[in-house]
Formats: C-alpha cells, structure tokens, sequence
C-alpha cells in the first residue's frame, strides 16, 4: 500500500481563557485601536443579547436566539472583512452583523416579526438572517462566483453551526468552492450543540475542521473564544481568496452559554456544570484582561463602555418599539417586481379584512 | 365507496378504560408509544426526539421509556432522514421520523416523490415503504420566519404518498396509530397552533381510526364546509356562530388530505347545493383546488352556486406582526359562508 | 386585467430578418445566446451544459462562443446549482441553470421555495432573485425510470414564483427571454417530446412575449380547452379532429403556469360554457385542480356541464412500456371534449 | 499552532495492468475457485452489455448504460459480500447485480421498460437500480441501521459514481453512518466521467477516497480495474463492519470506456486516446493474464467461457424478448397496499383505454 494523500488539521489560539499570550501573537494583538474596537462591539452585542431576552421574557419580541458566549467568534468574523465582502450569516450572528452595520432596531424587528428588519440600511449586499439551516453555504458561493465573473476584488463569507455541518448543502457549497476556486471563506461556529444534539451525536470527526478535505480545501480549526485567533485566521483566508487561492473553511470553537433560544430549555438536556465550565473560558473576560494587561483599560473604562452600550441599546429598542406594524399591503407589495393583475383581488381583500389593531410586537 | 361506514365523529370520544384528558399532542405521544411498545418494527427518529422529547415535546418520555435504539436522535439532515427511514423501512422496519417543522421538510421531498412513493410499484411488491414522516405546520403561534408555513399540497400530488392531518386528539391518536400501521409511506402533518389548543378524553386502547376517509364534525343542510387542520377550529366558531342565526352547515375535516374521501363530500354537496373550502394554505394549487375540482366535475348539478375558498393569500406567509392578516379568520369564513347562501 | 392585450397567436410566426426555421429547442438555444450576448449579467450552468451542449443539445455551442465563464459545466447536485444561482441572482447576475431532467429537480426546492421565491418579499426587495431554473419534463419519449415525470404543479403553488412552459417555438423563444429578464425567480419548463417535434419560422430578433398570460390557438365556441406543453400537441389534433365533425373549441395554453391569466380562461368559458383541462401530470392537486377552481368559483354561471379533466393518473409514471397508456391521449380527449358536448 | 488530527489516504493494487502481482498478494489471489468464479462473471457481464447494446441499437431495448470496463469494481464488490447482506446499486452495475443472482432477462426488462425487471426473483431484499444518483447512498445507510437495530449480522453497500459524490446525499449518507457506527461501506466507483464532466471538474480533491475524512470514517483507494484488489478491500470493509467497527469509504479507480448511456456520443467531450489509453489497463485482461500465467486459464477455456456466454445472454434476450407487455392495471395494483377506493374509477379508466398492440420494447 502506499500513501497518496495526507492532511494535517491545525489548531490555533494566540490568547489562553486567562487573557495571556499563549503563542507568537500576530501583528493584530498590538494594534490597540483594532482591539478596542472589537472589544466594544463585542461588549455592545452582549449587551443587547442580553435585552432581547428580557423583550421576549416580557412579551415585547418573538422568539429569540441568544448569541451568548459568541461574541468572539461574530464579532472576530466580521472584524476581518471589506465592506463590500458579502456575508451569508445563520440566525444568532449578531456581533457580526452589528460590526457590518446592521443596527440593533434592525435586528430588533426582524425577532420582532417584521420584514423590514431584513431591509438593512447597513450592508446593502448581505445576506438576511438564514434560518433554514446550511442553505446560506450555497449562497456565499453563489456570491463568491458573480465576484469571480465580474473580476471584483471582493469575497463572500457563510456562518453555520456544528449541527449545519451534517447538512448536505454544507459539503455541496464547499465542493464546488474548491472545484471553481471560489473567493468564499465557509465558517463553521462549533458551539458544541445543535439544540439538544451534542457535538459527538452529530459526527464521527475529531474536528469541523477536517470536513474541508472532502472538498480539497484547507481547513483549520481555532479558538473561538479567542478573537486575536478568529480574526486572524479570517483574514488571512480572505487574503487567499483575494490572491486567487480559493475557498477554505475555518472551525471556531466555542461554547452555547444560553439555551437554544427563549423558546428551549436546556437544561433538559445538559449538565449545568458543563456551562458552568464553559463560562470560565467564554470570550469576554479574556480579551478585557489583556487589553487590561496591555494598559488601556481599566474599570472605568468599562463601566462607561457599559453603560454607553446600555443607552445605546435601549435608544434600539425604543425605535422597535415604536415602529408602527408595516401595511397590511406590505404582504403583497413586495412579491413581484411585475405586479401579477391576477392577485390584485386577494390583495384587496386582505386590505378589507386588515386587522389595524395597535402595534404588538410580543 | 368509502372504506369505513362509520366516519362520522363529533369531537369527543367514546367512553372506556385508560381514558385520559389529553391534548392532541399528547394524543401523539401516546400513540407513539402505544406502538413503540406493540410492535418491535416502529422506532422514532429525528432532530432532538431523544432526550429532549422534541422541540413541541411530542416524543417526550418516549427515548427514556423505549432506550436510545428505539427513540433516536439523529444528525441535522433532513434529507438524510427520510432516506434512512426509507432504507429501514424498505427492510422491514416501521420507522416514524419526525420533521422539526415543515418549513424544513423540503430536503425530504427528492426521498418522498422519487423514493418512499414508488418503492413499491417499481419492484412490484418486493420492497415497500412502511414509514411516516411526521412534521408540525401552520400558522398563528408567532413563530419566527420559515415556521409557519402549510405546504400539504405538495405532498398531496405525489402518488403513492398518503397525506393525512389530524384536528382533534381523538383523531389525532387514531389517525397516527392507522398511519404507522399503513404498509405505504404517510406524511402526517400536525396543526401546531392546536398542539395545546384543547383537550378530549382519549381511550389509550391501541385502536387506529380509518385513513382516506373524511370526518363530519357537524351536520346541516344550509352549506358544506371543508376544511383540516387547525382550520377546523376557525370554521366550528364560524359555523357555531351562524347556527346562532339559524344558518346550518355540513362541516368535513378532510383528516386524509391525500386520496381524497369525495365522497362523502360529494353527499354534502347533494344536500346542501353550496361548498365552501377552508385553508390556510396559500391559495393556487393548494389542496382545496382538487376539492373544487372534484365537485365541478361530479357535484356540478348539485351545486346552486360558486364553490368559494377562504384560504392564506398567494404570498410568503408574513413574519407574525402580519401573519393574522394572512390567515383565514372566523370573520372571513362567516362571510363567505354568508355570501354563498345568497346564490 | 391582462398584462397585454395581444396575446392570440397562431402556431405560425410574423414574418421578419434573421428568420429561422427552427425547433423549440433551437428556439431556446436561439433566446439563451440572444441574452447572453446582449447582457453581461446573464451566465448559463447546470451539468454537461458547456462543451457537450446539454443532454438535449439546448446549449449546445454556447460555451464555445461565450466561454467557459459564461456557460459552465457544474458539479453534480442540483441543490447546489440553484443555492448558488440564488446567491449569484442576488449579487446583480442572472443565472440560467439547467436542471437534467424534471426528475433531479427535486433537491432544488427547498432552495427556490425557500430562499428564491422569498428573497424579495423578505428584504422588502433589498435582495431580489432574478433567475431561471430549466429543465425538460414529461414523458412519451421512452426514456428511463425518473426522466417522464410533469409536477409542475409543486412549483405552482410556491409564492414568488413563476412557472412557465412553452408549447411552440415562437413562444420557446420569446418566452425564454422574458423569463431570463423578468425580475423575479422563474421554473421554466421545458416539454421534451415536442423539442424536436416541428419547426416554426423564428426571427431572432430578442423580442420577448409577455408572461402571465395565456395564448389562444384556436377559436371556437363549443367548448374551452386549456393545456399546456407537449399536451398542445394531442389537443390540436383531437380538436382539429372535432372541428371536421363541426365542433368548434376555443385551445388556450396556458403557458404561464403560474399565476394563471383566468380572465382569458374565464372570458372563453363565457363563451363556450364548457370546460375540458389537459395535462399530463398526475390528476390529484396538478395545476388542473386550480384553473377547475377558479372557474367553478369565478365562472359558474357560465359553465353548463361539469369542469372535465383529461390527466394522468395518480399512479407512478410507468416505464415505458406502458407510459402511452398513462398519458392522455387524442381518443381520450376527444371522447371527454364530446362528452361535455352532451350536458 | 499545533496539529490536532491527521489523516492519510492508502492505495492499492496487487495486479498491474499486465497481469503481474505488484504487491504481497492476498489469500484470495491463490483461491482458484474464487478467481475462475470472478472471471466467468466479469466476461459474462461484458457478452451481456455488448449484446445490451446491440440490442438498444436495433431498437430492442430503451436507452441503456453500458458497464464496459467497470467489470472489476462491480464484480469485485458483489464478491465479497454475504447473500444476506444488501446493495443499494446506481444503475449500471450489472456485474455486481449478476454476482449476486439478478437475471439478465432482469435487467433486460427493466431497460425494457418494464418495471418487473426490479422484482428480481434473486436477491429479494436489495434495491433496484437507482436513478437519482447519491439517494441510495441514504438507503443503504438506513438498511444498516435496520440491521443494527435487529442485532443481525449483515451489512449494507451503496455504490455511486465520481459525479455522486458532489451530492449531498452521499456526506449525509457517511456523516449518520459515522456517528451511529453502522454496518455500512460506501463504493465510489470512480470511472474518471460523469456524462461529459471529467473528475477534475467536480471537484478539487485528490482523491474521492479523502471524502471519508468529513464523515470520520476510513477511506481507501484502490485499483478499479484489479479484481484481486476490489474484492480483498471490501472484504475487509464488511469484515470491520461485521465487527461492530463501523463504515467506510472504498473508491474503485476504473475508467468508463463506453458512452455515458447508448443516448450519449462520448466523442463530443473527450479525446479518442485518453479511450484508447484506458482500454490498454481494462480489467479483463489482466486477470486473465494472471490466470493464464497461474496456470489454469488458455484459449481454449476462453473460447469455451465466451460461447457459454454467448448461449446464455441469447437465452435470456429470448426470455425478454417474449416477456408480454405488463397488464396495464399493474401501473394502478402495486401503488398501495390497501387500495383506495377513489382511485377504481381512474383504474377503470385505463383499463378502457389500454392499448393491446403487441410488447415492443424499443
Ligand atoms: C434545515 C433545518 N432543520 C432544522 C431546523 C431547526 N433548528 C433550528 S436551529 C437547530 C440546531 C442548529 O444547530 P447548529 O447548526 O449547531 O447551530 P446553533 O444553533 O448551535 O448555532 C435546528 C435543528 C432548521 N432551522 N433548519
Ligand atoms: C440527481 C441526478 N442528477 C442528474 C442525473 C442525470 N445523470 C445521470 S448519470 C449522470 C452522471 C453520473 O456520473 P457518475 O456519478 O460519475 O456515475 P457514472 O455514470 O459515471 O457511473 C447524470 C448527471 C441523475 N440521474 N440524477
Ligand atoms: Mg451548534
Ligand atoms: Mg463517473
């Protein structure tokens, strides 16, 4: 016998879950205003993940998918692209979404039921919320390759979790990707659970990471909780892609530090010492004790950030709150670029039966 | 015509042993296990069955009282778990595999059409398809988006793939239990937004009810109103509410969306000369088309006017600020039941 | 109501430059490089689309003369060939992708009635879809197992999206254009067996025809007659059979499937006061079903028999040794066409 | 950064194209009766779908996909594995339906169009021919679930196609039997082509074997158009299988040397001498080569082996060619167990218009 093929999976982290430096830092984690920068952004989105659950617990939000303890692997993804990179995001990317632009209130309305919150006045191009699951991989190749026919300089990025990797439209989007040697960087955010499906009840692998040989593209897997990593890795995938280089996927490990979202409970199905173990790695306590090592932040700094993030969000959720429910007509009128004549009478008649009661968000 | 004389059924049940309180999804759970217990062939399968009992709690207790061969969870692959049913089934197995929600069904649909419906006419017998694909579906819960969505028409015009759609836990028990049983593949489809909504007393004796035939709910000679699914509920206060005014309707739950039990539809539409159809479904093509199909073609002279639908509008079904907007209401049943009354 | 007014065409084109006698599939090939000449947005892809041409040969020579970028042999899944035309669509391309056969199209609809059908509507048109997903369907051509199949109506009854299918080549042609360059999603249907069937005079002159409309092609005033596809075919011939017995029929194809123009229908049936559908999908819930429904809602008064229909079964396509015996033919219609006649 | 996983993939072959061992050779390849069984069946199959096409070319049988040069790869599979075990075929592996008692006049009717072609009196529990290609990938992973659920001792095998394994159905298929360790091994035959797109383009793997990464399970190459090869690595997939440890990933490197099906012109898409070349290390000859070099093969057994082959495919033509037209209710009588009564009058309804004209089956 003899060995044609061989594939090694690596693993990176630059910041241990006690803020220190635990391999040679890249250029990233000396660049202070960089740091700063995703710090607040990841501090703003924990913020606000933490209000949309009290919107939902008080009856003012649908359900909800809470990004807790992801705040580094959204935040580090979306730190590393242009703005005019695309991203194909799943359903609880917040921090990414917040750092491209997607305001709070957005974000807000779409849980909140209303279309309008896809309607981004932020990243134009980005994809909305996914929730079927993995269908987003194909359309971050299906962007990636108008970017290639055009010749932009431009890339696209899909986010899907450890469960969207058992889906077949994963594998389908990065075979293609490696066959047409797309500019698409695949992220998968391996939060060890897919609702109540444990990361080793979802497959065989060792690592996420290594599912990216099935398509003949590198993959590596990172600390998810580590946003120096995350971002790092990002970016240099990116720069491949700009090069020409093509498609590659990166594994981010992480943690679910909420349940599923409002509507689960998991601890029908999971040790509460476990998330305890996990909250003492999650990614914010490390970052802030290195920037705190590094001598630019301190507990003034954060209470302010805090409480700047707290008004910010809470200006968010008076702008939800008082956004009037969109037409009834609404439900019609963007259907079609060419108005069919023919569905003109179900569109009256949903007018004439038209509930115009109050505004509910709940 | 009808494979079971006796199909009319009022909402409750018959008295008996075991008899328990329960909503329809309890029904549901208890019809699982009644078979998982009574059939060495049925297991369950999906995402988060196991111990999680299901995202609606329809297989809870099922993966603690049967072990983790019998209730499974499995990867997140619809695809893939409606071609493993069809594997399994195809050797011998009963498997009952459920969709989170059918917005997420339609990875199933290559499985369904080009596999678990012609097993057995392509081998003529020698392999078959006992399986069922349980999913819940419909509207009105404030569900976030890609969760609220009726799409049995689809399904209905697959041949070889029965589509049945219980309203009441009676029906709910009866109807599950005949479908797991059925030698061919079933695609069961629960009204969710009535998972809870009320709750009859269920006998837990193991008996199935009949599968393509309809169930009469009320009876009246004024109109015939055909309807499922949660729909039923709309239409019995729409209905109850005009037998007030001393309007009476025949009022079908369709239960076997696919074949169609016409019928007893067909008999309605004798007496009472008006059909209405009431759907949540979008309205092109949806399954109360074939209804009006069928009586234009075989109730044509019975008939003293338009048959009418009252169903969701041909659009995406709106995130749920809007969703009631979309719905069929009392409001819009009343007056379209009203309306065929002046023909 | 109607988009345009002029929609009574013959089986013959206006005379013009760059007429060609061609094909329907000519007449496809013909529109795919009009567009992908005239717009830079527009790329063709599916499996075995570049250099073999397609299975039928409908590309063939596109990639030759527009490269390997704009014309581009896929991997094999379907799924993935409309996720990626999705997000190409969104992102300013216009993508036209070959399904092989009618029956792989399968894997592709949790993509387009997840995702195509609903982008617009769901970004309140941030993000739009402007593709068309091809692919040959219907049987009589003695093909394999899972190559005869028509289920248009799946796609029919998707919110957001158009179904359209072209009878002739004139409307091959002008059709395909104004699917390539309508806004929105379009399933655009193609029925094999007449591919080759005859030719018709075609000016190549990037001329589209309006969509969601129907053609009429023969006038008459006996009886309606809608169908669509490869089933124009038996239903010309068996009307033409008729009209020498002095029965005259209004045919109308349908060609856009969805949503239907049922004013022309419902203006014929005011006329003719009788109704036969044909196709040749499966009779259960096919688009028969809807046009059934709307005249025996918005056409009653008019009709004076019964809606006929004239379909498949709801059976497994055979293979084919049997499948003649399945589709409708011209016996079979003309025998349904007559029958009307004696209400 | 470290490395966390790594992989390698093997190759085997123990025939070389001219016949001579190439490596320490296996057991079987000293078990004569194995071997003659193997090669009688492997020349069978190649009288069978020479006369296949003749046939469809004298309009005789509907379109037909040749197995030419697949003989090894199907043979070899079906050869190692138990009665009771089942394939889950695609639709051109006559050799491996043949081995395990499918009638020719079989897989006559089916391309006959007759659908009792699938109702083989042979191997009762395996699935016909599949046309949607991957999808039965899924059902042999499900069959294997059926058998570990029951505590039986057999396995499962699915074959695909190169093209196939750009599904997603195929990952699915790998990723559940990975996670639930199931008695299943998935064929890949790579024959270089799927249609007119060649290996390179459906995907950037090296391999098709390294797929069997993303599902964690062991992938193998091996030499498609060696018998010896073929049937050893199966054996020892079932055998781990059988041992409770788990499926695996085998693919068959061969080289389809016929058009795609008689409706395809090969020459469109690909060079005559890449045909040619091909045909220099098809698998019949080099098995016969070692036969003959072993001993027990010579002309005369080849003339002999060639005329019983002869005598029982034209048997078999025969049997199909007299096969009338199924009933026309059959199209309506095997569509549900329990018949619903709707249905009779649209049974009635072909039945008056059936057509009664002979049994052609061109
Ligand atoms: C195709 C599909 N199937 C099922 C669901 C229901 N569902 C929503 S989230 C989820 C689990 C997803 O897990 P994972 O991919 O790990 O992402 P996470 O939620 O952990 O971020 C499931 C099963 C869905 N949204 N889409
Ligand atoms: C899902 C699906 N898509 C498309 C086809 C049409 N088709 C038939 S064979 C084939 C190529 C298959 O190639 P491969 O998997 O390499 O198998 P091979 O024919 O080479 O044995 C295609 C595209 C099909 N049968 N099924
Ligand atoms: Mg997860
Ligand atoms: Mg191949």
């Amino acid at each position: 016998m003899e060995t044609i093929a061989d594939f090694e999976v690596q693993y990176s982290q630059f910041l241990s879950p006690e803020g220190k430096p635990s391999a040679d830092i890249p250029a990233l984690a000396t660049d202070t205003e960089k740091l700063l920068d995703m710090y607040r952004l990841m501090t703003e989105t924990r913020v606000f993940d933490t209000k949309a659950i009290n919107l939902q617990r008080t009856g003012k939000l649908g359900t909800y998918a809470s990004c807790l303890g992801h705040e580094a692997a959204h935040v580090g993804i979306a730190a590393a692209m242009r703005p005019d990179d695309v991203l194909a995001p799943s359903y609880r990317e917040y921090g990414a979404m917040l750092c491209r632009g997607v305001t709070m209130a957005e974000i807000l309305l779409y849980w909140g039921g209303d279309e309008r919150g896809s309607d981004y006045a932020g990243p134009r191009n980005d994809f909305p919320l996914c929730v079927p699951i993995a269908t987003q991989c194909l359309h971050a190749a299906g962007a990636a390759m108008a970017f290639q026919l055009r010749g932009e300089d431009r890339c696209a990025i899909s986010i899907n979790g450890d469960g969207g990797t058992s889906e077949g439209a994963f594998y389908e989007a990065m075979n293609v990707a490696g066959a047409r040697n797309l500019p698409v960087v695949f992220m998968v955010v391996n939060n060890k659970w897919a609702i109540s499906v444990p990361i080793e009840m979802q497959t065989a692998t060792k690592t996420l990471a290594q599912k990216a040989v099935a398509a003949g593209i590198p993959g590596i897997q990172v600390d998810g909780n580590d946003i120096i990593a995350v971002r790092h890795w990002v970016e240099r995938a990116l720069q491949r892609a700009r090069n020409g280089e093509g498609a590659c996927l990166i594994e981010a490990v992480t943690y679910r530090l909420s349940d599923h979202t409002t509507a689960d409970d998991s601890s029908r199905y999971r040790k509460k010492e476990e998330v305890e173990a996990a909250r003492t790695v999650e990614p914010l306590i490390r970052i802030r004790q290195y920037l705190t090592d590094l001598g630019i932040w301190d507990e003034q700094k954060e209470a302010a950030l805090l409480d700047e993030a707290a008004a910010k969000v809470d200006a968010a959720v008076e702008q939800y709150l008082h956004t009037p429910k969109p037409d009834i007509e609404s439900m019609f009128d963007h259907m079609y670029a060419q108005w069919p004549e023919q569905l003109e009478e179900q569109r009256q008649h949903a007018i004439r039966y038209g509930s115009t009661d109050g505004g509910s968000h709940g | 015509m009808r494979n079971s004389a006796n199909t009319r059924f009022d909402m409750a049940a018959p008295m008996g042993a075991h008899m328990a309180e329960v909503t329809l999804i309890d029904a549901l759970t208890m019809a699982m296990a009644w078979e998982l217990e009574h059939d060495p062939r049925v297991i369950v399968l999906g995402e988060d069955v196991g111990v999680n009992g299901g995202v609606f709690r329809a297989t809870a207790g099922l993966q603690q009282k049967f072990g983790v061969d019998r209730v499974q969870d499995t990867p997140l692959a619809e695809g893939m778990i409606a071609g493993i049913s069809i594997g399994m089934a195809a050797q011998g197995m009963r498997p009952i595999a459920e969709i989170q929600f059918m917005g997420f069904i339609y990875p199933t649909v290559d499985q369904i059409i080009n596999h678990a419906g012609r097993m057995r006419n392509r081998t003529r017998g020698r392999l078959t398809c006992p399986m069922v694909l349980r999913a819940p579906f419909g509207g009105g819960i404030h569900a976030p988006e890609h969760h609220s969505e009726s799409t049995e028409s689809l399904f209905a015009h697959m041949p070889g793939v029965r589509v049945v759609i219980p309203s009441s836990p009676t029906r709910a028990y009866g109807l599950l239990l005949a479908a797991i049983r059925d030698p061919d593949p079933v695609v069961f489809l629960e009204p969710k937004r009535i998972y809870r909504l009320n709750k009859q007393d269920v006998e837990d004796n193991g008996k199935a009810l009949p599968l393509d035939v309809c169930y009469v709910l009320r009876e009246g000679s004024d109109v015939t109103v055909v309807t499922w699914g949660a729909m039923t509920f709309e239409t019995l206060k729409a209905v109850d509410q005009l037998a007030r005014k001393g309007i009476r309707c025949d009022v079908i739950d369709l239960a076997t969306i696919s074949p169609i039990d016409y019928e007893t539809i067909l008999e309605s539409v004798q007496k009472t000369g008006r059909l209405v159809i009431v759907h949540e479904a979008a309205r092109t093509c949806g399954v109360g088309a074939e209804i009006a199909a069928i009586v234009a073609e075989k109730g044509m002279y019975d008939l003293q006017g338009p048959i009418r639908r009252v169903t969701g509008y041909d659009v995406v079904m709106p995130l749920f600020r809007r969703e009631m907007d979309y719905m069929p209401s009392v409001g819009k049943i009343i007056d379209v039941i009203q309306e065929s009354l002046e023909d």
